[in-house]
């Protein structure tokens, strides 16, 4: 059981960042409530890499005594990883952009004032 | 962040550190089949010294010096150079993202030892090419997504 | 090996790369001249189309096909990212393609007297890869990377007219909703991935065990998946951003939504197929399961069939109205899907012990239905949109209220509009009857007040473009400046979409046989779908 | 947030939390933390990577040669945030 | 090549195609029975408004947010309802969002 305690950590992660999204109303903090779903996505990918006394799957350098590949970490889930954050970054900006505008637009940030398109 | 830049003291510490941030971001990314890091990785790292460059001077001296659709230009070399990269596999080795380098007598063509090694940069076939197609479009994208946010912040009309 | 045979192996890799290539070299091109960058965009798009067919031959006679990415050294397990082609993402990518190309020749005129045009038509054919990425990959992992650019390249579009507030705040409604729908998407890819280590969709159906977090990353895959293809209480995105975008780019979205929708299916019959297509009694402990998920669908989807055609009736937004009739139509193919869940049934002897498992035909016929309906929808709401886009670029109005006698001015769009009326409402000698026929005849016997409510909605469909063909084209004319007669692209773009209605209507034995139940097979016959992977080919 | 509670901050709140359980649940019920449940891919490519990709760096053999069409996917999502924050902020005026 | 079949029954479009024709020859024979001898641009031709003088043309039309105000009204306590889902605010869109999740891991884990 000790043993979950990231993955805890994986799903605090994601229900705070949900949470934001949902209960918050600063546009500002639905964003970081999308980038904190995002962190916690991602570290859950990197936890699911890891082994136990594992090296980076890195060969420059390897010390002696490595039986790989059963002494290395995953190599997939760091790839994943790199992916989801670049991705994260694109949705960041794109919707950071879009605040500027609607701020522009609205002349607030709050969210439940932003709504000309209902009903 | 206001445009005009900011004091002189954070300017000059911006442009004697600068050098360095650029020159360890591009090892990053020529050593990406080596050690850790990478074309995205190395390309952050440079942006984020260009964008430390954008805070300390403002943006509109930035877009003095230098255009935004240079910068575009310049990721639409890197996208154009990744995409061409796997077409050239599918062109000389048969199969889309083929590494069609690996084994040839050419540049980064010789395949390393097995097991633990020593680094050796002429090894990894196209995958420092395409580190490097990746990090010029990493650093020119980053960067121009920083440079237009910032301008547009301050201000009303569009940039381009 | 002919030079039409490599072109047809490496059809699946070069289908997506053309647009993306495309779409990194429009700006380069855009520079040359004007019109440089709309004629070079189309050519990409109509590349495509022509591997598209290609291909489409080759999947229809000699089934599934599957590309490897890179020189495939390693055996098993899969560890390459690979295209899985069969008939059902040839069914969606002929209709994606087939609406993005309308879409492109009515953006000819549409979008001519707008600046950043080389940036729009990146980012079309960026939505264009991003769908066809989607329904050819066979990595879960390399779906969410496509689901994510279609995603992001459709909120930009949504927020092209950025000077008007509300296109903004649909541009970002939708990204909020695509950016968390995505995100949980690959929230359960990594849970799969943790438990069987692989990536690949076939590999994974293979080792499936529906244990305790399969049952998890299966309900995150469908609500997410859902909330993107817009189910009921997750709709209220898709009002929003479809009338706010430029017309060209609804019909991009309304393909992008589709593209959502292959992703449900693929998850259901693909991905969990093992357990929804399987007839063993070893599933019977799954059986609860799946039933109760398919009665929560089947309600959903009527309440998006009512819901949806209710809050049309009421509209007077034109776009937005036939957004919410959008609604009610993707509620009638979630309805299939859902029928198809529910209909299995266990056979018992006179001891009470089980026997068997079968799915009983109405629910084949059902998901039949479905997918003939995706079809259907696809091009009928389409239709619709590129209506009400010639509308509002002939008078700059979007209210029903201040449109009246546009039939005096605008002949062929009014022939266009009653087509499109007719087979969005199912009425009989068009397309949307044919599939609304199955789904009525198939939800009847599962409970027959599953057919009712999907006829009262046809009706109330009928009863929403009845208004609008009324309020909008009928009556005086009451605006006499500014109208003059629709650019003939747009009469070109709008004709492809009725010649499709009006082929698909009259001959739709012919359409379901030689597409729709060969797609349906490719989604049920979830054996050959694993085994093109495990066993043939790589 | 808002001072009354209305109907949505009810639902939510339940569902928040129903959602929350399960999800805990699942945090629970995962592999040990360290211990991967099944790792063969992942050692094929450990194993394969130099050989087949020349690459020291097993990661960088993942991004750019095993699932390089990912990467290709995420320089197209990069690209695609820069071409839709510059449509964003263009000149609206030829 | 034009019937499919259902299960429970076929649909043919040729079928309706000729009982459309077929109907509209009908039609087109009984207009033919009417009387050809009104004179146009006398009262023959002006509607009939229960002796009131006809609207203007303008005024003639009904406004499309008017066109089902029976229905509208009628169902006015479903639209109140509706109107109240519908608030526009983008949290809702993630709250509903959270709802089905839950309701399905109800139904699909639980079960």
């Amino acid at each position: 059981m000790i043993y979950n305690i990231p993955y805890l950590v994986v799903v605090g992660l994601i229900l705070i960042g949900l949470f934001a999204v949902m209960f918050k109303r600063n546009l500002i903090k639905i964003v970081i409530g999308v980038t904190l779903i995002e962190s916690g996505v991602n570290l859950f990918l990197i936890t699911l890499g890891f082994r136990k006394d594992g090296v980076a799957p890195i060969f420059t350098g390897l010390p002696e005594g490595v039986n790989y590949p059963a002494d290395m970490a995953l190599p997939v889930p760091q790839a994943l990883t790199l992916t989801s954050i670049v991705i994260g970054v694109a949705v960041l900006a794109l919707m950071l952009s879009m605040i500027i505008h609607l701020y522009r637009h609205h002349n607030t940030l709050d969210v439940s004032k932003i709504r000309r398109l209902k009903e | 962040m206001s445009d005009a830049g900011m004091s002189k003291i954070v300017r000059t510490i911006a442009s004697v550190s600068f050098p360095f941030v650029l020159i360890y971001g591009l090892y990053i990314i020529a050593h990406g089949h080596l050690t850790p890091g990478g074309g995205f990785q190395g390309g952050a790292v440079v942006a984020s010294g260009c964008a430390m460059i954008l805070i300390a001077y403002g943006s509109s001296w930035i877009l003095t010096k230098t255009k935004e659709h240079h910068i575009s230009l310049l990721e639409h070399a890197g996208a154009l150079g990744f995409i061409g990269l796997a077409f050239l596999g599918l062109l000389l080795g048969g199969v889309f993202f083929a590494n069609f380098i690996i084994g040839e007598p050419i540049l980064f063509g010789s395949a390393p030892a097995l097991g633990s090694t020593l680094a050796d940069i002429n090894t990894g076939g196209v995958l420092p090419l395409m580190n490097f197609a990746v990090g010029l479009k990493v650093i020119a994208g980053l960067f121009s997504i920083i440079l237009v946010m910032a301008y547009a912040s301050g201000h009303k009309e569009g940039i381009q | 090996m002919s030079i039409l045979d490599t072109f047809v192996a490496h059809a699946p890799a070069l289908i997506v790369a053309i647009p993306l290539l495309g779409a990194f070299l429009v700006q380069l091109v855009g520079r040359l001249h004007e019109k440089a960058k709309v004629v070079f965009a189309l050519l990409t798009i109509l590349l495509t189309n022509c591997f598209l067919y290609l291909l489409t031959y080759d999947v229809f006679t000699n089934g599934i096909r599957t590309y490897i990415f890179g020189n495939a050294d390693l055996t098993l397990p899969v560890v390459r990212i690979l295209f899985e082609v069969d008939a059902m993402s040839i069914y969606m990518a002929l209709i994606s393609t087939t609406l993005i190309l309308v879409a492109f020749i009515f953006s000819w005129v549409y979008m001519k007297d707008n600046t950043g045009l080389d940036k729009f038509y990146t980012l079309m054919l960026l939505l264009t890869a991003g769908m066809l990425g989607m329904v050819f990959t066979g990595d879960i992992f390399n779906f969410f990377v496509f689901l994510e650019i279609t995603g992001i390249s459709s909120a930009a579009l949504v927020a092209f007219w950025v000077h008007k507030a509300e296109a903004v705040e649909a541009g970002f409604k939708y990204i909020l909703i695509s950016a968390i729908g995505a995100l949980f998407v690959l929230f359960a890819i990594a849970l799969l991935y943790g438990q069987y280590d692989a990536l690949n969709i076939a590999v994974l159906a293979q080792s499936i065990q529906f244990t305790f977090l399969d049952k998890i990353a299966l309900v995150i895959l469908l609500v997410s998946l859902a909330m993107k293809a817009g189910l009921f209480p997750m709709h209220m995105w898709l009002p929003d951003s479809y009338s706010r975008a430029p017309a060209p780019v609804t019909i991009g979205l309304v393909a992008a939504t589709l593209a959502s929708f292959y992703g449900v299916l693929r998850v259901i019959f693909s991905l969990y197929g093992g357990i929804y297509s399987g007839t063993d009694l070893a599933l019977l402990s799954t059986l609860t399961s799946t039933k109760f998920m398919g009665s929560l669908l089947i309600g959903l989807a009527l309440l998006a069939i009512l819901v949806g055609v209710i809050m049309a009736l009421r509209q007077t937004d034109l776009k937005r109205l036939i957004a919410f009739a959008a609604v009610a139509e993707i509620g009638y193919m979630f309805l299939g899907i859902g029928t198809w869940m529910a209909a299995k049934t266990v056979h018992v002897d006179p001891d009470g012990i089980a026997t068997a498992i079968s799915i009983l035909p109405y629910g084949n016929l059902a998901l039949q239905g479905g997918i003939f309906h995706l079809f259907n929808d696809a091009f009928d709401i389409g239709l619709l949109f590129l209506v009400a886009g010639v509308i509002f670029f002939v008078t700059k109005e979007r209210s029903l209220d201040n449109l009246s006698g546009l039939a005096r001015h605008m002949k062929a769009t009014t022939i266009f509009f009653i087509i499109g009326l007719c087979a969005v409402a199912g009425l009989p000698p068009l397309n949307g009857f044919a599939s609304k026929l199955l789904l009525y005849e198939s939800t009847f016997q599962l409970n027959p007040i599953l057919g009712i409510v999907a006829i009262v909605g046809s009706i109330l469909l009928l009863a929403v473009f009845v208004k609008v063909f009324y309020a909008a084209f009928m009556g005086p004319d009451l605006i006499k400046t500014n109208v003059h007669k629709e650019p003939r692209s747009m009469i070109i773009a709008m004709g492809i979409l009725a010649a499709v209605i009006i082929i698909i209507g009259l001959f739709p034995d012919l359409f379901l046989t030689h597409f729709v139940e060969p797609a349906t097979d490719a989604l049920l016959n979830f054996s050959s779908y694993t085994n093109a992977v495990l066993i043939g080919g790589v | 947030m808002s001072k009354q509670f209305s109907y949505r901050m009810i639902l939510g709140a339940v569902f928040f939390t129903i959602v929350a359980v399960f999800f805990i649940f699942s945090a629970l019920m995962m592999h040990s933390f360290g211990i991967p449940a099944e790792s063969a891919m992942d050692d094929a490519i450990i194993t394969g990577a130099q050989e087949e990709t020349g690459a020291n760096n097993a990661v960088t053999s993942v991004v750019f040669d095993f699932r390089g069409f990912d990467t290709l996917g995420e320089a197209t999502i990069l690209f695609t945030a820069v071409a839709g924050v510059l449509v964003l902020f263009r000149r609206l005026k030829k | 090549m034009f019937t499919f079949e259902t299960g429970s029954g076929f649909w043919n479009p040729l079928v309706w195609i000729i009982i459309f024709v077929v109907a509209f020859l009908i039609g087109y024979i009984l207009r033919s029975f009417g009387k050809r001898s009104y004179k146009e641009g006398t009262e023959q031709t002006k509607s009939f408004l229960s002796g009131n003088e006809e609207y203007d043309k303008e005024h003639m039309q009904i406004k499309s947010s008017n066109l089902y105000w029976g229905f509208t009204e009628s169902f006015s306590w479903l639209y109140s309802i509706l109107k109240k889902l519908h608030t526009g605010n983008a949290s809702d869109y993630i709250v509903w969002f959270v709802v089905v999740l839950g309701l399905f891991l109800l139904a699909g884990v639980m079960l």
